[in-house]
Formats: C-alpha cells, sequence, structure tokens
C-alpha cells in the first residue's frame, strides 16, 4: 500500500542517487516548499467551500450549486475574481505596512504547517519542541492584524486590530495551559513523540476527566485566537462593518481570508495531534480484528478525518451562536477559563504523577 | 376625565385660553408668550397630568403658523389639544423640551420644516435636511423645488 | 455555595449552547427542509398568485377590440402619472363623431402596482397581469401602449 | 464636526456609523463619539431617504394618498394604510361592514407577525448569529404568500380603502392562514432554542439599553419599547378601534427595562397575535367587504386625528382638512421617529456592540423615521 511517507522516501532516494547532495537537499526543500504551497492553496479552497455549504445547511438554503458538479469548483471560480480585482492600497494609508500585513499573516500560516505530522513518518521538519514552535509562531498573527488596522488608516479598522489584539493575547494563555496539560502527560514537546505516545489509545480518552476539559478549553479558545464566530470581535460586521480588512481588497484580502481558513486548519491539526492522536489509527483495547481494520485505513486518511471533523465543529459553532461582546470575551477568558484550565492543568499533574492513566 | 370637567380647570388656570369646538378632543389655543408656563402646569399638575405628548406639528395656514400639540395622560387617558398662533414671518416660540423630552426632536424637524425658531432649545440644528441647506422651508405651503417637485 | 453557584452557571450555560447546537445540527442532517427555490430555473412551474399585481395590461378580444372608453378615470385615479390617455375623434356609421382611445400610454417605470386604476374603470377595460421580470436595458421600453395598433372598441360598451 | 458635537475632549473617537451600514437596516446615519469602546453621544442624522410623504399627500386625492403610506413603515404597511383609510372614514363617517373590519384585523394582525419575525432575524444577526434568520424568513415567507394571494402583493399590498378593503378574500385564505398558525406553533419553539435561551445572546441583551419607564413616557416612546419599561401603551387596548375591543388578548409588559425585556415583548407579542387571528379566522362574517362611498371624497372642514397600534408602536394620521379632495395637511406621527429619539439616552455610557442590540430592539425603520 502506498502511503505519504513511501512516496516521500522513493522522492528522496531517486534525488539522492542522481544529483550530488547539495543538489538534492536543495531540491527537496523546493519541493517541500511547493507542497505547502499547493496544500495552503488547496486548503483554502476546500475549506471555504466546506464552510459555504456547512452554513447553507444550518440554514436551510441549497449553498453554491452552480459552479462545477454540486457547485465545488466555487471557490476556484471566487479565486479567480479575486485574482483579477484591483487591489486598492487607500490614499491615507501607510503603504509600506498595509502591503505588507497580509504576507505576514500567510507567511506565519505557513510556518506553522512545519511541525504538523500528515501522516505516519510524514512530517516537513520534526523538531523536538514542535508545540512551543506553534504556539509561539502563532502569536505572531495577531502582528499582522495590528498592522493591517494600522495602517488602513481608518478607524473600524483600528477598533477591531485593537480588539484582536486583546483577544489573541488572552485567550493564548489558556490555549497553553490546555496543550501542556497533554505535554505534562507525554513529556515532551515533540510532535512525532506525542503521537506516539497515543498508540494505545487517544488522551481523549486515556486522560480521564481533564482531558476532556482540556480539549473544551482548547477548542473554546483556537476559536477565539483565529477570530472566528461567536468570538469573531475583530471584524464584527454589524458592529465595525469587516474589522480589520475593511479597507482590504482584491488579493490582499483573499490572502488573510486564506490565512484565516488555513489557520483554522492548523489549529485543528494541533488539536487532533495532541488530543485525538494524530495519524493514530482509532484502537479499542483487545479487538484485534477491529483494530486491524482501523490500521488498514491509511494513517493519513485518518489524520485528515479528525482534522476537518474539528474544522466541523468549529464552524457549527460559527453558524449557530451570536457574538460577545468584548468585555464578555475577556470575562470568559480570565474569569472561566483560566481558573478553569489552571485548576485543571494541576489536577493533570498529579494524574501523571500518581500514574492514573491508561 | 371628561372634556367640560378639563375645560373649567383649564379656564381657571389661563383665563385667555380660547376653546374650539367640533373636534374629538378639546382644542385649547394660547398665547406663544402664555405656551411654556401653561404647558408646564399641563404636565405637572396632579389631576391633569399630561405626560405623553404624542404629537407635535405645525400648520401653515398662509397667514399664519398654527402648532399644535397633542398631549394625552397616561394615568387618567385624557387628551388635549392645544394650539399656538404663530407669527408667519418672524415664527418664535418658547421650546417645551424641558417638559417632554420628545419635544426636543419633534421641533427640530418642525424648525427646519417650518421655519419656527425655538426659543431656548438645547440643540437647534437641522435633523433631516441636509447640512448648509439654505432657502425655504419645504413644508410650507409656498414652497416651491420646480426639479424634485412633480405637479400632477 | 460559590462554587456551587458557579458550577451551575457554568452547567447551564453549556447546555443552552448545546441545544442551540442542537437545532442547528437538526437542519445541518436533514436536507428536506431546504426551502431554496432556484429561480431561474423553475420558472416552468412558477405560479403567481392569480391576483398578483405585476403590470397594467388591456386586453383585447379575437377582432382587436378592448373596452376602453377614454373615459380618463383611470388617468384620474393614478397618483403617480402613471397613465396617460390621447383620444381621438371616431365617425361612426351614423355620421356622428365619437370620441375613443388614440392611445394608452402607460409608464411602467412610475407604476406602483396600486391596482387604484383597475378598480376606478368603469368598463373593465384594464387589468393586472402577473408578469413581473420587467427588467429591460433602455427605459424607453418601459413606456407601453397597452392598446394595440388598429383595435377599436368592442360593441355594446360605453 | 468636532466643534458641533461640543461634548468632545482629546482621545476621543468620532466614527460614522451609516448611512451605509450593515447594522442600520437602511440608511440611518449615526455620529458615534468613542472613549476606547465606550459610547460617549449617539447623534443620529436623518434625511438619507425622506421623501416627503406628509407634502406629497398634500397632493394626492383621499384616496391616493393612503397607498403612499405604505412606503413610510413597509413592514407594517396594511396597518399604515389602516390607519389612514380609518382617519379619512372618521371624517366622513362611513360605517365600515362588519366583514371588512375582521378582515382589516387578521391583515393586520399578520402583518404584525410578519414584521416581528423579520425583526427577530435581523436583530439575531445584527448580534452575529446569521442563522435564524433564515428561519424568520421561512415563517415570513408563508404570510407574505398569503398577502401575495389576497392583496396581490408582498410588501406594499395598498389593500385598505376608505370604506373598507379593496377586494374580497382568496377563497384559500382561512385554509392558508390556519396552515400558517400550526407551523407557527410547530417552529416557535425553535426561537427559544436558538436564540431567547442561549446564555451568550442573554448576556448581550441584559442590563443592555436601560430605559427607565418616566423616560419611555417623557421621550414619547411607544409600542414594545415602552411595554418592555412596564409603561402600558397598547392603542388596541386603551383606544380600540375596529373589532379589538370584542377579543381576547393581552397587552403584553415586561419590567425589566432592557433590551431583553423588549425583545421578549415582541416575542410574546407574536403568540397574541396568533390568538387574536385564532378567534377570527373561522368567524369571518359574510356581508360587504366595502361599504357604498362616493366617487370622489371630500371631507369635511376640520381636523381629524386616527391613531393605530403598529408593529413599532403608536402611529398616529392627523389630518386637517379644508373641505377639499385633497387634505390641506397631513402629519403622520411615526413610532420609529420618538423611539429613535431614544437611542442617545439609553447608548450612552454603553459598549459599541451594545449599541446594535439596542437599535436592534428599538427596532428602527428608518423610512418610518424619515417619512
Amino acid at each position: 500500500m502506498w502511503s505519504l511517507s513511501q512516496i516521500a522516501g522513493s522522492i528522496h532516494e531517486w534525488l539522492s542517487t542522481t544529483f550530488n547532495p547539495t543538489i538534492a537537499l536543495v531540491l527537496e526543500m523546493v519541493i517541500a516548499g511547493v507542497a505547502i504551497i499547493g496544500l495552503f492553496a488547496v486548503l483554502g479552497l476546500v475549506l471555504v467551500i466546506m464552510e459555504r455549504k456547512v452554513a447553507a445547511w444550518i440554514q436551510i438554503r441549497l449553498g453554491p450549486n452552480r459552479v462545477g458538479p454540486k457547485g465545488l469548483l466555487q471557490s476556484a471560480a471566487d479565486t479567480v475574481k479575486l485574482l483579477v480585482k484591483e487591489g486598492m492600497t487607500p490614499d491615507g494609508a501607510d503603504k509600506f505596512l498595509f502591503n505588507l500585513a497580509p504576507f505576514i499573516a500567510m507567511i506565519v500560516a505557513m510556518l506553522l504547517m512545519a511541525p504538523i505530522a500528515f501522516a505516519k513518518d510524514f512530517q516537513f521538519w520534526d523538531l523536538n519542541i514542535g508545540i512551543l514552535y506553534v504556539s509561539s509562531i502563532s502569536s505572531i498573527m495577531v502582528i499582522s492584524i495590528l498592522m493591517a488596522g494600522w495602517s488602513s488608516n481608518n478607524k473600524y479598522s483600528l477598533m477591531g486590530a485593537m480588539r484582536s489584539g486583546a483577544q489573541i493575547v488572552s485567550y493564548e494563555l489558556s490555549a497553553g495551559l490546555a496543550i501542556l496539560t497533554i505535554v505534562v502527560l507525554t513529556g515532551s514537546l515533540q510532535v512525532s513523540e506525542i503521537v506516539q505516545s497515543q498508540a494505545n489509545g487517544w488522551w481523549l480518552f486515556k486522560g480521564h476527566i481533564p482531558a476532556i476539559i482540556a480539549f473544551v478549553i482548547f477548542m473554546i479558545a483556537v476559536t477565539a485566537e483565529t477570530n472566528r464566530a461567536p468570538f469573531d470581535l475583530a471584524e464584527a460586521e454589524s458592529e465595525l462593518t469587516a474589522g480589520f480588512h475593511t479597507e482590504y481588497s482584491g488579493m490582499k484580502f483573499a490572502l488573510f481570508f486564506l490565512s484565516e481558513y488555513v489557520n483554522v486548519f492548523i489549529v485543528c491539526a494541533i488539536g487532533a495531534t495532541l488530543f485525538l492522536g494524530g495519524w493514530m489509527p482509532f484502537h479499542i483495547g483487545n479487538w484485534e480484528a477491529f483494530n486491524h481494520v482501523m490500521d488498514y485505513i491509511p494513517s493519513s486518511i485518518w489524520f485528515f478525518g479528525k482534522t476537518f471533523f474539528l474544522i466541523f465543529l468549529i464552524m457549527w459553532f460559527r453558524w449557530t451562536f451570536p457574538r460577545l461582546r468584548i468585555d464578555q470575551l475577556l470575562n470568559l477568558e480570565w474569569k472561566y477559563l483560566l481558573p478553569i484550565s489552571m485548576v485543571n492543568l494541576l489536577l493533570m499533574t498529579a494524574l501523571a504523577i500518581l500514574g492514573w492513566y491508561f | 376625565m371628561q372634556n367640560e370637567e378639563l375645560k373649567t380647570i383649564i379656564t381657571e388656570l389661563l383665563p385667555a385660553a380660547a376653546f374650539e369646538e367640533g373636534g374629538e378632543w378639546l382644542n385649547v389655543q394660547v398665547e406663544a408668550a402664555d405656551l411654556l408656563a401653561f404647558a408646564g402646569q399641563l404636565r405637572n399638575r396632579p389631576d391633569l397630568n399630561f405626560d405623553y405628548l404624542f404629537c407635535l406639528t405645525c400648520v401653515d395656514w398662509k397667514t399664519h403658523l398654527t402648532m399644535v400639540y397633542h398631549l394625552r395622560s397616561t394615568q387618567y387617558k385624557h387628551h388635549l389639544v392645544l394650539k399656538v398662533k404663530l407669527n408667519r414671518d418672524q415664527p418664535d416660540v418658547e421650546t417645551l423640551s424641558a417638559i417632554w423630552r420628545t419635544a426636543e426632536f419633534l421641533e427640530r424637524e418642525v424648525y427646519e420644516m417650518f421655519g419656527v425658531n425655538f426659543l431656548n432649545h438645547p440643540d437647534l440644528r437641522l435633523l433631516i435636511l441636509p447640512d448648509g441647506w439654505e432657502g425655504k422651508n419645504p413644508m410650507r405651503k409656498d414652497f416651491e423645488d420646480p426639479i424634485n417637485m412633480i405637479k400632477l | 455555595m460559590f462554587l456551587k453557584d458557579y458550577i451551575k452557571e457554568v452547567y447551564g450555560a453549556v447546555k443552552s449552547l448545546i441545544v442551540g447546537m442542537r437545532r442547528t445540527g437538526y437542519y445541518f442532517t436533514h436536507h428536506k427542509e431546504i426551502i431554496t427555490e432556484q429561480y431561474p430555473d423553475n420558472r416552468a412551474t412558477l405560479k403567481l398568485a392569480d391576483r398578483f399585481k405585476g403590470e397594467v395590461v388591456m386586453p383585447h378580444n379575437e377582432n382587436n377590440e378592448h373596452r376602453c372608453t377614454g373615459c380618463t378615470a383611470c388617468e384620474l385615479a393614478c397618483p403617480n402619472g402613471t397613465i396617460k390617455v390621447v383620444t381621438k375623434f371616431d365617425i361612426t356609421p351614423e355620421g356622428k363623431k365619437k370620441k375613443a382611445i388614440d392611445k394608452l400610454v402607460y409608464h411602467l417605470e412610475l407604476c406602483t402596482m396600486c391596482n387604484l386604476c383597475v378598480t376606478a374603470c368603469p368598463s373593465d377595460a384594464i387589468k393586472m397581469a402577473q408578469t413581473f421580470e420587467h427588467s429591460v436595458y433602455d427605459r424607453n421600453k418601459l413606456t407601453k401602449i397597452l392598446n394595440n395598433p388598429g383595435s377599436k372598441i368592442m360593441e355594446g360598451v360605453e | 464636526m468636532v466643534e458641533e458635537l461640543g461634548k468632545t475632549t482629546e482621545g476621543d473617537l468620532i466614527i460614522n456609523v451609516g448611512p451605509q451600514h450593515p447594522a442600520t437596516h437602511g440608511v440611518l446615519h449615526l455620529v458615534i463619539t468613542l472613549n476606547g469602546e465606550t459610547i460617549k453621544n449617539v447623534e443620529p442624522h436623518l434625511g438619507y431617504i425622506h421623501r416627503s410623504i406628509e407634502k406629497m399627500s398634500e397632493s394626492l386625492t383621499y384616496r391616493q394618498f393612503i397607498y403612499v403610506t405604505s412606503r413610510m413603515d413597509y413592514l407594517s404597511a396594511h396597518i399604515n394604510n389602516h390607519a389612514c383609510a380609518m382617519c379619512v372614514e372618521k371624517g366622513l363617517q362611513i360605517e365600515v361592514p362588519e366583514r371588512a373590519q375582521v378582515i382589516r384585523v387578521i391583515m393586520d394582525e399578520l402583518t404584525r407577525i410578519a414584521s416581528h419575525e423579520l425583526w427577530w432575524g435581523a436583530m439575531a444577526m445584527d448580534l452575529g448569529a446569521l442563522t435564524p434568520f433564515f428561519y424568520a424568513f421561512r415563517e415570513r415567507e408563508t404570510i407574505n404568500e398569503i398577502m401575495e394571494e389576497t392583496c396581490g402583493a408582498r410588501l406594499t399590498m395598498n389593500y385598505m380603502v376608505p370604506g373598507g378593503v379593496l377586494q374580497d378574500l382568496h377563497p384559500d385564505f382561512q385554509r392558508k392562514v390556519k396552515e400558517f398558525i400550526q407551523l407557527y406553533k410547530r417552529k416557535i419553539h425553535e426561537y427559544d432554542e436558538l436564540v431567547t435561551g442561549n446564555i451568550i445572546f442573554q448576556n448581550r441583551m441584559k442590563g443592555v439599553g436601560y430605559l427607565s419607564p418616566e423616560d419611555a413616557v417623557s421621550y414619547g416612546c411607544s409600542g414594545p419599547v415602552t411595554r418592555g419599561s412596564g409603561v402600558s401603551s397598547d392603542i388596541r387596548k386603551h383606544y380600540p378601534y375596529e373589532i379589538y375591543d370584542k377579543l381576547e388578548f393581552d397587552e403584553i409588559l415586561e419590567t425589566g427595562c432592557d433590551s431583553f425585556a423588549r425583545y421578549l415583548v415582541r416575542i410574546r407579542e407574536m403568540e397574541q397575535s396568533v390568538r387574536i387571528i385564532e378567534q377570527l379566522i373561522d368567524n369571518i362574517p359574510e356581508g360587504d367587504y366595502q361599504a357604498k362611498t362616493k366617487a370622489v371624497l371630500k371631507l369635511p372642514k376640520g381636523e381629524f386625528y386616527q391613531r393605530v397600534e403598529t408593529a413599532r408602536g403608536e402611529l398616529g394620521v392627523y389630518i386637517v382638512s379644508e373641505g377639499g379632495t385633497t387634505p390641506y395637511r397631513i402629519k403622520y406621527r411615526s413610532p420609529g421617529f420618538s423611539n429613535l429619539s431614544v437611542l442617545n439616552k439609553i447608548a450612552t455610557g454603553s459598549k459599541l456592540g451594545d449599541l446594535v442590540a439596542m437599535m436592534g430592539t428599538l427596532d428602527l425603520v428608518i423610512p418610518d423615521i424619515d417619512r
């Protein structure tokens, strides 16, 4: 059976036998870069059409169904539309920062792809502090939003950016603490080791109630971190028209849009890795036959299945709940999520020390 | 309270008030100078308690302007129509916005539409017409706008 | 006590959110509840109410005859000046002059479909049609002449 | 602009909400002075959709001017027409047949439900929940179809004429209305599940936009806005017109004085409207749907005032007649205008995000404010 790691391995083999090592390395890097950009674009397209279909079905509509079979090419058509649109820069804007901001948003999203284990033995960069890397790089995201909001020279944008700054900075705390509960269990920050530690069961099931609480908190916090409803105060279209990207148009707007969706994918991938076992198949105790059938499904499908399930959850939130107010948003973090996750981390540490987990 | 009872009380309050017959409700005509004090009494006298100003408007009679105030008491459910005759060339009248807050907005509308000047109004600016509107007041009978008004 | 209230509050909040998600989840999975009408595609089956007010028309019979006497009741009833009746004088076989319509000009762009002209008409000469796709590229096309060219008044309509 | 506001200090932010803004649902223009996220002053600028309906009506006959009023508060067009028709009837002392009265009341209540449905969806959308809008429109659509079948139009029906209604009811009318009531009863619990009971929604609404009963009366508010503050103000109850005095329904009062109270008033008012329709739908009397009137209506010299309860509050029509075929002066006392004037009072000191909740529960329809 083919797998992503085999494909990667054979490419590597062919390159190293054909070229000298330096050129092979350079070529591999180019291939990896192109693959990431390709993945980036494909993810954007897939997630946009998925969101639109989910929204439509929840809202008793049909959703896009004109372009391509069952409307699946709708987002491709939208991309073409955005590409040929004029990318305007307002007169009063700080032109350098204004044009830089969408690229920073995109670069951050691409950097975050690096340590994610897409399939068994298939990872761009398995660095030993993978989880720390993800949580630190993702905080750069706020810089691009602040940059966009400030340089637009628009009051709505500025307010949206400031809101999102306050929001992301505070929600990173509980997201970090939720991640830490799993790190405490595995004792490693390396993504491959975290996945490996779930070979006999996912942390969501192995870690008792604290893991479930941590999972819920993680989902809430990342929804807030990616600025999605019910925490989409940064763009709050009924209050701030479009928040920080009010002044953006054409492809620059599309980059923000794309990076938002890719960020959603990444946080869900991290969630799947930490709580749902990454690419690990679903195993139940000693049911050999069942476990074997599960093993037969390729690991990449497991990974993407779990990730898309979490993405669907986040979309479900978005199309059900109203938006919070800024003070309620911060109340929720500082009064509820943070104390709960701190107590939860303590509990989890006690569990880990006592070894009360499977 | 019935119209007759209201009439006696109002005659006591303001002997100069003139009554008009024929309407559904009691119509009282007062002088512009008496308006503010009289309206304050209507609002604050416990057995009258006209606390709800539900309609404030102006009628251009070509010779003069008439301010019309429709009052109601939410407690006793009686009504009163207060009318004030104004000079068409220099329509000045005291504002009632201190007594009924709703008058502030309604008077701004009358100010721009009829050109009635409300004395001591807290915020007498154009509300509906665009900033810098010059010329006549649109709701007056002699207003002509050859571009936007279509005569049938 | 404080802790109990705190937990109760969190529980109530989470429950209300889950109730909402169950409702949207229901619609997500039940596609037969979808109410979208795919308008240009369903033209063949689209049926408008028979009283729907789309535009004013003047029905003609097979001999190209209408019922309009040119009394201008509709023109007077119209609040917007949508209808202009242009009259002429026909010579009847007896040699008498008789008033008849030359043109009944109808400005669709001014019409608000209030139905006042139809109710005002004493001889039921005009009625509301159920057409609604009125958009055209040239505004002049919205000014219509309701009577067909060469049409005559029906026998017996006064 | 800065000097104009007077209250501005350094560090304040002045933003223009509108005339094109997603939350104003029309062309309302609010100039808001902000200190951070806190509102210091809200100043409405009106007139972007002012069509001078009052001036227009002065040149239209008593039959014609009624249709213009559909364009004022277009969400309760029937009720606007109703007020005008009744005012003309009052002047001419026309006795309206009972059948016409019943039809008018049913239509009014259907309009009220449709208006509240739209308000519910739009307000949830303002607060960031986009899904309820579609659920609300599903129910509203059935009402629109009923209207289309009987009146020939969906929004600006022009169904009320002096002396009764323009056409008789469609034969399917009763069946369709009963179907609608069944649909409504089947679906109304979804509103509570999705919005009313939702904790985020409640937190956004409770304690927001406090309007004391004294202020509600002094600012001339009417309709659900005053009833949310516990002031009894239902014209249908206090000054009944048509057959409302023979009907059983409750005036909804909430004492919360905040946005949530106003929200609950409207939600529960829909139930009362359904109750009224249920009482009438099987008991539409036989008879004429229109009284015999002259072709040209001439109101006697005098002043006539008629008020009705629209979905937004008290609509008054004040006709000054000189005895001609056209009114000498018409004043529409629109509920939205007075309700808007209270916005500055209730919004000062709250957050920018609360403003949309307040505008939502004041249920502003801009053509109704501008006229």
